[in-house]
This record gives structure tokens, sequence and C-alpha cells, in this order.
């Protein structure tokens, strides 16, 4: 049976997605050539130290800048319900495949709707202290001292959540990445995942 | 210097700068050497470390010397006699002098003529219409043998020892603290320090500079230094002496080789009366006043003929004695200094200048004069490195209008200028004489820029081009230029080597280099540029070329290195170091020592094997001994405390006689006093660390350093007047205005003189309108007041009023 | 960016060794020689003064050049001379900076001329200005010269021209500026010394 | 290994900024004017282009007596240096055996981290090259066995150069004396939180290096050394326990199941 492709990501959502993927894969890498000396050859990949130095803050602002679009679009979909809340206490069950007692998930269920908060909020922090690092001249000492140790950290937090977030839209879920890539899911698809969000466009 | 060489002798620093090392208890006053002469404070530094060695400083600032002091006492300008006849009144009366080398050494036993006295601030010939001592009752008493009396006990009434006494008796503290603005606790606190000194086993030096020279009354000043040292028995000691330290690089060379009314070596310029050689002769070679006096002055035919053949070469004979009659003769009672200088020349008498080197603009004083003087001249050359104030100063107006008052426009300024590109220190070689007295050979490294000329070929092809045109057109009296001699081995651009023999001298027979002055004849059988550096290029080579660094005495005399003037002797009158049996008074510290038959160490300033009780160790006076009381000077022979002539109390000594009565002073229409209601402030003008004069502002390093000028001025000051730091301010005086930002600081306070509160207002001179950084010419505010000796103004210690613009 | 590339890889080679001992060392501390060359290792040195205050240090001027026939010397660095009892090779501010002294944009090079009335310099050959320096200074000396005074003494003197200066010159000069002073007559002739 | 240092004896320091130039000099910076700003010393502070400070600081004392304290202020050269720390650019500053801490400016990357690890607040970055200088203790002069630039100036001998061994001793034999000579605070300033320096100054007043213009206790930055230390350890951790996580997951879990496995080759 043919099952009739189910409309889930417009092509502005998947631009803007893709985008913010590759400038964080970029402000990551280029990041982490300057996280330690011994992944400072990734400088050397992309260009040398001096224009890692200059492109990973730019790479940053893009990908603000798109995390800002994404707010924008998506931010009133990320609201959490009571569902989510719920979902959320018994994520570890979602995570051993045991969904039964799971609460159906809408658009996008807890787990998504905590990552694109947790980025919104450490990219705001890493965006705060990556100008002042930027501009070390024209900074206050302390600001300076602040952002050193907070910027590192909540980039870590940022990788580490992205690396979880690559694993579940490929190799966990299948069918995500070509939900992205393409913007559509099979109805199966989303009957498994995110049957409150079909049942909802299934009325229209 | 015209006073040291009238206590003493020579007009130099006594013992240089290596000795003061060597010395126990520094008094700075009148100088700031960590600021003007840091590298020569290097020593101050090496006796503080190693010897333990107190610094004084005493200062109108507290500035970067009065940092690193151990006492530092803070006093109002212009007041430093009352404060070192203070000094002198406490070595007395506390019984801190050195009795045996005041004795033995000084003046203090002469008897002084009946009729000498000092009342109400005159001493004793005062002619009040012509405004100038009669002389006649400052003499010694003379014996049957011609021979000034003398009492070794110091007893006689009218010895010099007991009229010194009784004229500082009214020096006391207290006094002293009123009129200087310290403390008699600060000021007690420091005779302690500095009198500590007066004893055999200890020594101390006084280091000044133009703190002291500028001054009307400077000359007596530095004579009161001298007294001190002399009574603390400090002069001729090793870590001893009244140690000038002169502002620019050959500052004592040019001196040396005649100034003013100076031939070289200080032999004077004749004076119209002396109408013939043997008269010259008469009247410069002194009379000794005791016995023992070796009164090497007599010499003075020796040096005069060897000169004169060395500046007229065959056409000096016995026939022409000499080509004496080719010098010019000032007229009686003339003096040519600065003052006159530009005060006949703003009464439009002088025609031409010729400035090598020199900024009198920028300089000073009462720079205004200066730029209209100079306007009324027909032309104007200056030979220099940069452009400045001087040779630009018809730009004046145009420049910098807003810091001065009127000024000419350049299309009325008449004066034609040239202006010669010179090559500076590095694209020559010759010498330079240091304050040490030290002369130093230097090398040519690199050529003058673009068509940047040797100042010796501009001389030199000026002179010829003149002897050119007056063998070809004649003209007024051709005689005196014909005459001189000019014959280098290359006339347009002389070897400096070939000058430097010629100074040096020799036999004109043999051709020989003369070994020193001591081989300089009367006969016009040697030639010689300037007997005090007979000796500096001799048969064995230059001798200022030396290099060596051995130091046998460890005291820092280093024989081997360049020459030192004269007979490169190190310390001078090193022979009061000792006894009068020639047991030296402090024996680690003798430059000289007799072995029976010779005096050996550093070279003798005696005959090299005369016993010591031969001769009296100051052998350039007549007396054989140094002078506490010195008739030599226009205003009295013993120094008396008297305001600058622009103070802001009255003289507290003696109210009818304010400032010194006998000061040259201009009554041009630029020439105005101020008084204190209009002018309340004392203002002292100075020079910083970070630059040198006016050369340094085209420097971008230094002018990087400090790039504006600023005024500084007492907390209180400012905040009586509302001025915070960096705030714009005008200062003016009777003469002119200023204006730059304030520098408040703690470091300068309020004075309490007389019962009144006295703000003293600091000005750095360094800036002018040409130049990296560019600021107001501080000498715009500074008076044409002098020196009545020296000729030196008043830069120090004049009134100026404050307002934030 | 190859050179880019070039650079690290430069500089991991000489920090080679110092990975090596500390493998997984976060404090990376690599010992290396000094990446600066000495500015003056080949200058030509020259000993001269100090041309400012009377202290007389002496000083080094390091010149470009070996003075061989084909090099145009120039001043690249100026110090302290240590073996100077004076000095001992320190120097104050001013000193230490003498280069810019020497090699500085606002020298001097050509002799320049002003008009009167004029608001400008012009610049003149040299023969021209002696020429015309000469002709001044003899008009006002004929003009002035005083060869005997009231009382009929021989005076020869020069009373409308003067001199001022040689302080910061060297004493050769001076005495040569003394003959010309006295070839002339001249009896004002002033110097720093003396203010 | 010997290593070399500098000795500052403030108590003979007589402002003279001889030092500042020499500097200046010898490293052929570009000078720029700098404007009035109501005081004695050169600039407010040092800059990229210069490298050597003398700070001046006028002092009342209680008993009315003034003093006016200067200090030669630039690199200190820590046995530990913080800007070596935080730095991200292996080579871009390095520290000699002899102690010297240096910059390679070729491998300088501009980030400035070095400026935030000084506990000195020592290193500029220059705004036309983007890169970040300071003292490199004159070492092309070292190297060949010279002084550095401004310890050959020093005209009072405050400022003296040798192994730091010898002038630790110079230092506390100094201090000795200044005791002896009234000044019962005297004490050298050779700060423990960077492992002292090898720039050593001599004060009348140890217990008030402020005084001098000298941080009281400086310390690499604490949250430079959690930084270098504990969170890029943990960070590690964390990137390779999500990357070895996220792969065992799959293998003991498997993918999640769609409902539609047939129509996801669709």
């Amino acid at each position: 049976m043919q099952a009739r492709p189910v409309h889930r990501f417009s092509f502005a959502e998947r631009a803007i997605h893709w985008l913010a993927a590759l400038s964080f894969l970029y402000a990551a890498l280029s990041g982490l050539a300057l996280w330690s000396h011994h992944l400072y050859w990734l400088a050397t990949v992309l260009g040398g130290g001096v224009v890692t130095r200059w492109g990973h803050p730019w790479g940053g602002i893009v990908f603000a800048l798109l995390v800002g679009a994404m707010f924008l679009i998506w931010a009133r979909q990320m609201r959490l319900d009571s569902d989510d809340r719920t979902w959320l206490r018994h994520a570890k069950k979602y995570a051993v495949h045991d969904e039964a007692g799971l609460p159906a998930a809408g658009r996008f269920n807890g787990g998504q709707k905590m990552l694109f908060w947790g980025q919104v909020v450490l990219t705001l922090l890493l965006l705060a202290s990556g100008v002042v690092l930027w501009f070390p001249e024209w900074m206050p000492r302390n600001f300076r001292l602040a952002a050193i140790l907070i910027h590192p950290i909540v980039a870590a937090g940022s990788i580490g959540m992205i690396i979880l977030h690559i694993y579940m839209g490929t190799a966990a879920v299948p069918g995500s990445f070509r939900a992205m890539i393409r913007g559509w899911v099979t109805p199966g698809w989303a009957t498994s995942h995110h049957p409150k969000w079909y049942r909802e466009i299934s009325k229209n | 210097m015209a006073s040291l060489a009238a206590t003493f002798g020579r007009g130099a620093m006594t013992n240089g700068w290596t000795d003061v090392a060597n010395t126990d208890v520094v008094l700075v006053m009148g100088g700031n050497p960590a600021e003007n002469h840091p590298v020569g404070f290097r020593f101050v530094m090496e006796a503080k470390r190693h010897r333990k060695a107190r610094l004084v400083c005493v200062d109108p600032r507290f500035n970067r010397t009065a940092a690193v002091s151990d006492k530092y006492v803070q006093i109002r300008s212009g007041t430093d006699i009352a404060f070192l006849g203070g000094l002198l009144n406490y070595a007395l009366s506390h019984d801190r002098f050195h009795a045996d080398y005041v004795r033995e050494h000084t003046n203090a036993p002469f008897i002084v003529k009946e009729g000498f006295s000092f009342a109400d601030g005159y001493f004793s010939g005062w002619d009040e219409d012509r405004q100038r001592y009669d002389k006649s009752t400052w003499e010694y008493e003379r014996g049957a043998d011609g021979y000034a009396r003398i009492d070794k006990t110091l007893e006689h009434p009218r010895c010099v020892f007991q009229l010194l006494k009784k004229h500082y008796a009214r020096y006391t503290p207290e006094k002293v603290a009123s009129i200087s603005g310290c403390t008699a606790e600060e000021f007690e606190q420091v005779a302690e320090v500095i009198c500590s000194t007066g004893r055999a086993g200890r020594s101390g030096t006084i280091l000044y500079a133009l703190g002291w020279t500028q001054h009307s009354h400077s000359v007596q000043l530095i004579h009161t230094a001298a007294m001190l040292q002399l009574m603390l028995g400090n002069i001729g000691m090793p870590g001893g002496g009244v140690n000038a330290q002169r502002g620019h690089s050959n500052i004592q060379g040019a001196t040396d080789l005649g100034a003013w009314n100076m031939l070289p070596g200080y032999l004077k310029v004749p004076r119209a009366n002396w109408t013939s050689l043997a008269e010259y002769n008469r009247a410069n070679s002194p009379k000794p006043l005791r016995p023992n006096s070796l009164n090497y002055w007599g010499n003075t035919p020796k040096f005069l003929v060897s000169l004169l053949r060395a500046y007229y070469g065959e056409h000096a004979t016995h026939r022409n004695q000499f080509g004496y009659d080719y010098l010019p003769k000032i007229a009686e009672g003339a003096t040519h200094s600065w003052g006159y200088l530009f005060d006949e020349m703003y009464a439009g008498k002088k025609e031409g200048l010729i400035s090598f080197g020199m900024n009198p603009v920028a300089g000073g004083p009462n720079s205004i004069k200066m730029i209209e003087a100079l306007g009324k001249l027909k032309w104007l050359i200056v030979a220099e490195n940069f452009e400045t104030e001087t040779a630009a100063f018809w730009k004046a107006k145009e420049l910098q209008e807003k810091y001065y008052g009127e000024v000419t426009d350049p299309e009325n300024v008449q004066t034609e200028v040239f202006l010669l590109p010179a090559s500076c220190f590095a694209e020559k070689d010759g010498t330079f004489v240091n304050s040490s007295r030290w002369l130093q050979w230097k090398y040519k490294a690199v050529d003058a820029p673009g068509n940047a000329m040797d100042d010796q070929e501009i001389i030199s092809r000026l002179f010829l081009k003149l002897r050119e045109l007056y063998e070809k057109e004649g003209g007024a009296s051709p005689e005196p230029l014909l005459a001189m001699d000019w014959s280098y081995a290359n006339p347009v651009s002389p070897s400096l080597t070939e000058v430097a023999r010629e100074i040096s001298g020799k036999d004109v027979r043999s051709g020989r280099q003369v070994p020193g002055f001591g081989a300089l004849k009367d006969d016009g059988s040697t030639m010689c540029g300037n007997w005090l550096y007979s000796g500096s290029f001799t048969e064995a080579g230059n001798q200022m070329e030396r290099q060596g660094q051995s130091d046998p005495t460890g005291l820092g005399l280093y024989a081997d290195w360049a020459w030192s003037w004269p007979a490169n002797r190190r310390v001078l009158y090193n022979r009061a170091s000792a006894d009068a049996d020639g047991k030296p008074w402090d024996e680690t510290r003798a430059p000289v020592r007799w072995k029976g038959n010779r005096w050996v160490g550093d070279v003798p300033d005696y005959k090299a094997d005369a016993p010591p009780e031969a001769n009296g160790a100051f052998i350039m006076l007549a007396e054989g001994v140094a002078k506490l009381f010195a008739p030599d000077f226009a205003e009295g022979p013993f120094p008396e405390h008297y305001e600058p002539a622009e103070s802001p109390v009255e003289n507290l000594l003696h109210p009818n006689v304010g400032d010194n009565p006998a000061a040259l002073k201009f009554s041009s229409d630029l020439d105005p006093l101020g008084n204190a209601e209009q002018y309340p402030y004392v203002a002292i003008t100075y020079r910083l660390t970070e630059h040198f004069h006016f050369w340094t502002k085209h420097v971008s390093a230094t002018s990087e350093l400090q790039s504006t000028f600023f005024v500084e001025l007492p907390q209180a000051l400012a905040e009586e007047k509302g001025i915070a730091s960096g705030d714009r301010v005008r200062v003016t005086s009777a003469r002119g205005s200023v204006e730059g930002p304030a520098l408040v600081t703690k470091r300068m306070r309020g004075l309490q003189v007389a019962g009144k509160t006295i703000y003293q207002v600091g000005l750095p001179i360094h800036w002018g309108f040409l130049g990296r950084v560019k600021g107001p010419l501080v000498n715009n505010l500074t008076p044409s007041v002098m020196d009545p000796n020296s000729g030196t103004p008043e830069y120090k210690g004049f009134l100026v009023n404050l307002e934030k613009v | 960016m190859p050179s880019d590339v070039e650079v690290t890889r430069r500089g991991f080679l000489k920090t080679g060794a110092a990975l090596a001992t500390t493998a997984f060392g976060f404090d990376l501390q690599p010992a290396r020689a000094a990446a600066r060359e000495l500015k003056i290792a080949r200058t030509t040195q020259t000993h001269s003064i100090c041309p400012y205050c009377a202290v007389g240090c002496s000083v080094i001027i390091h010149t470009l050049g070996d003075r061989a026939k084909n090099v145009k010397s120039a001043v690249v660095h100026i110090e302290g001379d240590p073996a100077s009892p004076v000095n001992r090779g320190t120097l104050c501010p001013k000193g230490i900076s003498l280069k810019q002294f020497v090699v500085n944009d606002q020298r001097l090079t050509e002799p320049l001329y002003r008009a009167p009335g004029a608001t400008a310099w012009k610049v003149i050959p040299w023969d021209e200005a002696i020429d015309k320096m000469a002709r001044r200074i003899k008009d006002s000396r004929d003009r002035g010269f005083e060869a005997k005074d009231a009382r009929g003494r021989t005076v020869n003197r020069l009373d409308n021209v003067a001199i001022i200066g040689g302080c910061t010159d060297t004493n050769e000069i001076n005495y040569l500026l003394g003959k010309f002073r006295f070839s002339l007559g001249i009896l004002t002739y002033e110097n720093q010394a003396r203010l | 290994m010997h290593t070399v240092a500098k000795l500052v004896d403030t108590s003979t320091c007589i402002g003279c900024k001889a030092c500042e130039v020499a500097c200046q000099e010898w490293n052929d910076q570009d000078f720029t004017i700098s404007g009035f700003d109501g005081s004695y010393q050169t600039l407010p502070d040092l800059e990229h282009n210069f490298w050597n400070l003398i700070k001046f600081n006028e002092l009342s004392r209680e008993d009315g007596q003034m003093t006016w304290n200067m200090a030669k202020y630039q690199c200190m050269h820590c046995v530990d240096p913080g800007c070596l720390r935080s730095c991200p650019a292996p080579g871009a500053i390095f520290q000699q055996k002899d102690g010297i801490v240096d910059f390679n400016h070729d491998l300088c990357i501009g980030c400035g981290y070095c400026i935030t690890g000084c506990p000195f607040d020592v290193p500029r970055l220059s705004p036309n090259s983007k890169k970040v200088y300071k003292c490199s203790l004159c070492s092309d002069r070292t190297a060949v066995g010279l002084e550095p630039a401004c310890i050959k100036a020093c005209p009072t001998n405050c400022l003296t150069f040798g192994t730091r061994e010898d002038l630790i001793q110079i230092a506390n034999a100094r201090a000795g004396e200044l005791k002896q000579d009234g000044h019962a605070g005297a004490g050298i300033y050779n700060p423990e939180g960077v492992g002292g320096t090898h720039v050593l100054y001599v004060l009348k007043d140890a217990a008030d290096p402020e005084s001098y213009g000298l941080p009281k206790d400086p310390k690499i930055p604490w949250t430079v050394s959690l930084w270098q230390g504990p969170v890029k350890w943990l960070g590690n951790l964390l990137f390779t326990g999500g990357i070895l996580g996220a792969f065992f997951h799959y293998l003991r879990y498997g993918p999640k199941p769609t409902g539609d496995e047939e129509g996801s080759d669709a």
C-alpha cells in the first residue's frame, strides 16, 4: 500500500534548520580547535588559526540569527503543555522504546521542545559570552573572566545536546532525517511518533 | 661660575660626576639632578647605597630628586641665600665647622680694613646716585710688607671669620623659616645633617644647577654655598665640593674658550684703558696677597702671548705686541651681556646677529622682547639642526598668536633671515667638555643629511669670503681680519684634529706640541689657543681620545679616561684635602698624598714637588687660600638675602632694601615688573627629564613622554580657585601670558611666609610654536632682570596671576 | 590557505620535542630558540658623546653597513657605551632616543632664506647664501667699526653685530668661532652658559 | 639551567623613563603622541606598542610627608604564566628554558585570551595587526648575551639583570638594607600566586604593593584555571560520552519502530 506522504516541514523551516546546522557545525569545529591544543589541527583544516579566530565569531553570529529565526517560527509550537511534562517525566521509557503509557506527542514531543528551549537559552549565553571574547580590548576584565569560563561550558553543553539531536534525527528515529530533508513523513511515521499532531492535521 | 672663580679660583664644578659617589651627605638645592641629569645622579644613588649617604633636597617643588631623598624641605623660590646663611649660622653657633680647615685654607684669618660695615641692607660704600658700590672699604688691611694681615687665632674683631659670624648671626632658624616658608624644625633637621660634615673624616657635596644661577642674586647665592662648603671643610675633598651641573653638552667648553668679555682660558678681553700689551699684563697679573701664594694668574702674559701667537700666527711679532692691537677693546664700565644685547637690539642699535645653536626666542627671558628685538635687526644668521623659534621669529604672530601679547606681523618685519642647516653631533668629530671638566673626543658616524654643512665649514666659508671681500674692496680696518691665522691644511673645512692641536699648543720653533701650560712662554716662542687645555693634545697624541679604565685610588678619578682641564686634574683644589703638614683629613679619601718629595694620586692642584707648607692650597687666587670674604662681587663681599625683583613679601631682614640693589634691570616698554597685588603667585620655570631644552620637541619619543605643556600648582590653590587637574588655566605676568592644562598636585603646598600663605606655580619650559609637539613659550612670562655679576636672568621666582579659562 | 598550514606546521615542528614529552599535557610550554634577530648584529659602531646635557655620557652609534665603498651609512641605533666611567652604558630618556634626533624628518637639509617682509622661507644655494651673508656682515662692519674711541685709543671693536651660541658645539668649533669673532672685532658674544 | 630575571629596586627609581624609551627604541615602536592626563605618567596604561610604563603614585602619608612612588610596570615573566595557560594557539606563547615568556607573532591568532589570563593585565591587542604584544624581556638581546634594553639604560641602578637566584639574593639584601634604614616593611615582591616571577621588585612597603601600582596577590584567574582544567576534561568526557552513548544505545535498542516500515523508502 502506497501511503500518502504527510507534509511535516515547510521549505522555510528546512532551510533555516540546515543553515543553522551548517553554521553550528562550523562554529563547533572552529570552537573545538581553540578548545584544546590537541584539536588545533581543526584550525589548520579550517584555514589556519587566524582565519579560525576570525571566522568563529561570525559563524556564531549566523547561528544565533538562525536560532532567532527558529524562535520566531517555532516558539508558539514549542510551548510545553501538561502532556509534555508527563512525557518528560517518562522520557526514560521513550529512550528504551517502551512507549506504552506515554502521552501522545504533538508536532514536537517534549524532548524536541527541550532541545529547542535548551538551544535558545544556550545560544543566548554563547552569544553574550562570545561577544565579550570577540572584543577583549573593549570589555571590562570581570566580563572577560566570566566569559572565558561560561563560553566553553555552554558550548560543551550545546555540542552535547546536538550530538544527541543528530543521533535522534538520523539513526535513532528512521524517517526523521527525510522529514527534515524532504519535508514529508509517512502516515505510519506520523501516527507512531506524533499521533496528536497527525490527528489534528488529518481533521483539517 | 663667576662666583666659584672668585671664591676658589676657577669657574667650574669642583669635583666631577664620578666623585659624587664618595660623599656622605648630598645637598641638592637649586637643581633637580634626578630630573635633569639622571645619569649624573647615579653617583648620588651609589653614595646612598654604598656609603649610606644622606640625600637632602631643598626645593620649591617636591620633585623627582625629592622622591628619593632622605629629607625634603619645601622653600619659596629665591630664598636660598637665607637658607644657606642660616646653615652658616648653624655651623658657627653649634660649632659644627671644620676649624682647622677654615684656618688653613680660607681667608677667615684675613683682617679687613677699618670702615667695612653692613647695616640696613647695605654694605659700606653704597652710592645711591650711581646705584652701585664704592668697594674701597672691602679690602684687606695690609702690613708693612704689602701683604694682607692675618690673625690665625681668628679672634681679631675685623678678621673675616668674626665679620662673617656677625653677619650671619641674624639668620636664625626662625628667621630662615619665616623667609623661606619652611618650619624652623625642618630647617634644623636639615642643618644637623648638612653640618655633620663639618669635621675631618666626613664629606658633603652640594649639587646645584639653574635653580641657583637664575636669580638676580645668583652669584652671591652660589658664593654662600661655597662659603658653607669651606666652613665645613668640603672643598678639595673627594665627595665634597660645590658642583655645578651644567645644562648643555659643551657649556663648559664654550665658556672655557671665551664667551662674553673673555678670551679663551678666562683671559679678559682687553679694556680700552689697557692700551698696550704691557698694560694688559700689569692689570691682569695680580700681586700675591700672602707670601706663600702661588698666585698662578701671575702667568697671564705667557698665556696671552701664546694665544695671540695662535690667533695671528706670523702676524704676531714682538714689534706689534704680538697683535695685541688687533683685539677689540671694551669700553670701561661696559658689559656686553645677554640683557644688554637684546635691550640694545630692541632699541635699534644692532644691525646683525649670528646664532650658532641658540634659541633666544624660546630661551628668553621675556620672549616677546626677544621677538621684537630680532625684528629690529637688519639681518639674522642662524645655523641649526632644526627650524627654531628664533630663526622663525617672524612667524610668531601667525603661528601662535594667542600665546603672545602684541607681536609684529611678518609683513612688517624687515629682518633678512638666513637659516643654515648644520650637521649634528653624530655627523662631525670633536670635543665636548662635560660638567666634570672632562674633554671627551667623539667621532663622526654618518654624513649630514641633504645639503647640511659642518659648522666649521660654515664659519670658515664665511670667514674666507669676508677676507676675500676685504682684500678686494678694502673697508673698515681690514687688518684684524687679514691678520687672523686661518692657514689650515683645508682652510674651507679645517680638520678638527688640526684645530685641537692648535688649541693645545706647540713650540713654534721645534713645531712640537707642548706638554702643558707650564711650557708656555711670553716671548712668542709658543702658541696655544687655550692655556687651560694645554696638554690635551701632546706629542703622545690626542689625550681626549683616551679610554683607559684604571682607577688605582678607587676614588673614581679615572685619570686615563679622556682628559680633564687643568693638566688632567680631576678634583680641583685637592691640596686642601690635607692639613698644613700634608696629612690627609681623611685617610680613606685622599686624592693626593705627600710622599716627602712629591705628591702622588691625582694631579696635585699645587706644585708637584713643593712641600705642603710651601704654598696656599688655592693657587689661582692672590690670597693663596679660598675666599669667604670676596670683594669681587657687585653687591657685597658677603652674600645677603635679597628678595627676587618681583616678590610677594617685603625683605624680613631689612624692609627698606627688598631686592638686590645692584641687580640689572631694563627700562624699555617691554620690561614692566609686576607687584603682589596684581600678581600674587610665585612662578618658577624648569625642565622635565623627558625633554632637553627646546630640542626634543622635534623628537617623537620624548614628545610622546611629555607631549603637553602644563601648569603645576598646589592642590590647596587649585581648590581655592576651583581648578581641577586638566582644566585649562591662564598664567599671566606683567610681561605676557601662557595657557595650558593644570596639573594639580599635593607635592606643592602653600608656604607660610611672613604670616602670609604664599603659593608657587610651576612652569615647564620645553614647548614652542615649532616642533612635533607645540605649546606656549613660557619665557613670555619671565623678566629681563639680571644678576649684576654674571648677567644671568631671573627665570625663577617671578610673580604671576592664575585664572581658569 | 596553504601558507597558514605551512606556518602552523612549522610551529609544530619547532615544538615537536616538547610535544613528545608532554604528550597529554594541556599546559604546553615549548622551549625554542629566540625568533627575533639582533638588529645590531653586524652594524658599524662609532664612539660618540651625547649632545644634550653636560653629564657627558658616551654613546655607541650603530650605523648600517661596514663602511664599504658602496654603502650609504645610516644610523640604526644608539645606545650607551659601557666603557665610559660616567655613564657605564646607561642613558636618560633623551639620550636613549638620540637616533631620532639624528634621523629626523624635521632636520634642516637646505639653506633657507627669508627676505625682508616675506612670509615664507625660500631655499637658496649655499654659495649664494655665503655671498649674501658675507656682504651683510661686511656692510654692517664697515658702518659700525670703531678703530679708535673718542679719546683716540685704539679699540678696533664692532658693536653693531653680535654672536650667540656655541655651547652645544665642540670645543674646536667654539675656538674657530672665537677666531671669527675677534677677526671682526665683535664685542658681544654670549652663550647658553650664561643663561 | 639558570633562569634570568630583572630586579626593580623601587627605592632608587627616579621616574626618569629611560627604560620606557629604551624599550620603545629597541623594539622600533611607532611613537604616538599622547595627550595630557594630569600626571607625569606617560600613558594611563600599557599599550600594544608601549610595553614598559613607569607608574607614578603620589601619596601623602599619615604624618603629612609626601611619597612619590615610581615603579616600572611590564610583563612579569611569571614562572606559571597565565597568558600561556590560556593561549589556545600552540606555540604562540612559549616559555623559554631561561624563564622568558615570549610571543611568536607568526602563530598568534589574536584571540586575546592571554589578556584575560594574565593576572597583571599586561598583554595588549594591536588594532593594526590584530595580534597581542608585550615585553619579550628583549629575548633577541638576551639570546646573544646582552642585557635587556631597559636594564642597560637605567641610570640609577634601579634595574638589574642576572640569574634569578642571584637577583633574589640581591633583592633580599637590599630589602635588609632598607629595613635597617627605617623602612620596617621593606621586602621583595615575587608573588607566589603565579609561582614567582622573573621580574622581581624591592618595595619599601612590601605589604602594600598597590601603592606601587602592583596587584596585591596576583593569581591566574580561577575561571581560567577552571576552564583549562576540570571544564576541559568534563567537556571531553561529555563529547566522547555522548558519541559512545549514542552508538551503544543503537546497538542495544536499535532504531525506533516507525509503524510503517515499508513506507520509509518511498
